[in-house]
């Protein structure tokens, strides 16, 4: 199992905050692509992506127990 | 307000808090920003805001840009306190604190700060119009990334 | 404190209560700095510091200069408290507090405005070290104003 | 009649605040050389001078009523 945690304009559209699923082993792009498909999540192209609280690439790997966020563009400050 | 340098709250936070964290007989110099709710932007009047954060992560990329200004300027202290929640126009969205012996250190430190913050920091800002709301920085066709955002492992 | 935007006290003095004469909806930033009393200053320690102004000209030189930044940042709002008397370390003997719409010209204006307050600011120091005093900038052989210090008329 | 005012550590070596003398007329330069003689004020050349709240210069002359400052250099901030 992973976490998938949403937030901002993702987490409106997710209508929910995080999801739990089978999807250790996977890319993130791979992560990307089927969240697209099953939850029509939008700009997923244009987010950031952190695994366990450290921004990271498209081509991770995410391995049992991870904790990844899709970070939209930041606005804070 | 903890004493924890780095830190996001959902209470309203003052320059004066943030800054006491980091004075010390060692500094002749405290420089603050203050990022306030501005009620107009691009001729678009704003009525109120909200700001999320990923709160862990804030905190540890925080904790980050913090050491990346001890790397620079040696000498400098730095705090910050960013505040999330429903924020109303004049209110205070961060303090960036930042004590030195000597003054121009400071004041580099403390831009430098937020220059990182709007880059790196998992903080998201809301905004209500009046004829509507926006997620800031995610609108189609206005991607912050696509210019060249926070790098992964910077 | 009073609502002046230029003033000189013999009371503690806080950044927030400067800050707050600067905040207005069209501003996105205040950029505040604080000179504090430092405990070290060339190897030197110092037991407590008195500030002495000349009041009314120095009310007079800040207001000069708060219109010098409105001349050069004509979007900033700009305020100035300067404590005389008695202080100690880590006490705060100025606070300068520019507010902008944008922050970069909080920065630069609340920068050129503690370069000008040192230059032309009737307000004097006079440190209490271990060993003696001294008046600071007026040790014979260290004149500041042969270094090119405030011109007459400027 | 003018009004002279001493700070910092003129004051001190005056040993007054302020000197009310009948020498308007004089230029500031005279009026240093004579405070120099009468008061052996040291450094008055060191000196700015102000007068009425603006800072002069010394070839200034003064003015009947005038408020005259001698500013050491100054160390706000």
């Amino acid at each position: 199992m992973i976490n998938i945690l949403f937030f901002a304009r993702l987490r409106e559209e997710a209508g929910q905050e995080s999801l739990h699923v089978e999807k250790a082993g996977c890319t993130i792009k791979e992560l990307k692509e089927w969240l697209d498909k099953e939850y029509r999540l939008s700009g997923l192209n244009r987010t950031m992506t952190a695994v366990n609280e450290e921004f990271t690439t498209d081509d991770t790997k995410v391995t049992e127990g991870d904790t990844i966020a899709f970070i939209p563009p930041v606005s804070g400050g | 307000m903890t004493m924890a340098l780095f830190e996001i709250t959902n209470q309203p936070i003052s320059a004066d808090d943030t800054a006491a964290k980091v004075k010390r007989p060692e500094a002749g110099a405290v420089v603050t920003f203050a990022g306030t709710v501005r009620e107009w932007t691009n001729g678009r009047r704003t009525r109120k805001l909200q700001y999320a954060a990923y709160e862990s992560m804030a905190v540890r990329q925080l904790e980050k840009i913090g050491r990346e200004v001890q790397d620079r300027w040696p000498d400098t202290q730095a705090a910050v306190t960013h505040r999330v929640g429903e924020l109303h126009i004049t209110d205070t969205a961060v303090v960036i604190a930042v004590s030195s012996p000597h003054r121009r250190a400071a004041y580099e430190a403390n831009e430098y700060m937020i220059e990182r913050i709007k880059e790196l920091v998992p903080i998201w800002k809301k905004e209500f119009y009046e004829d509507g709301t926006a997620w800031v920085g995610d609108q189609l066709g206005t991607t912050a990334y696509s210019k060249g955002g926070p790098k992964p492992h910077d």
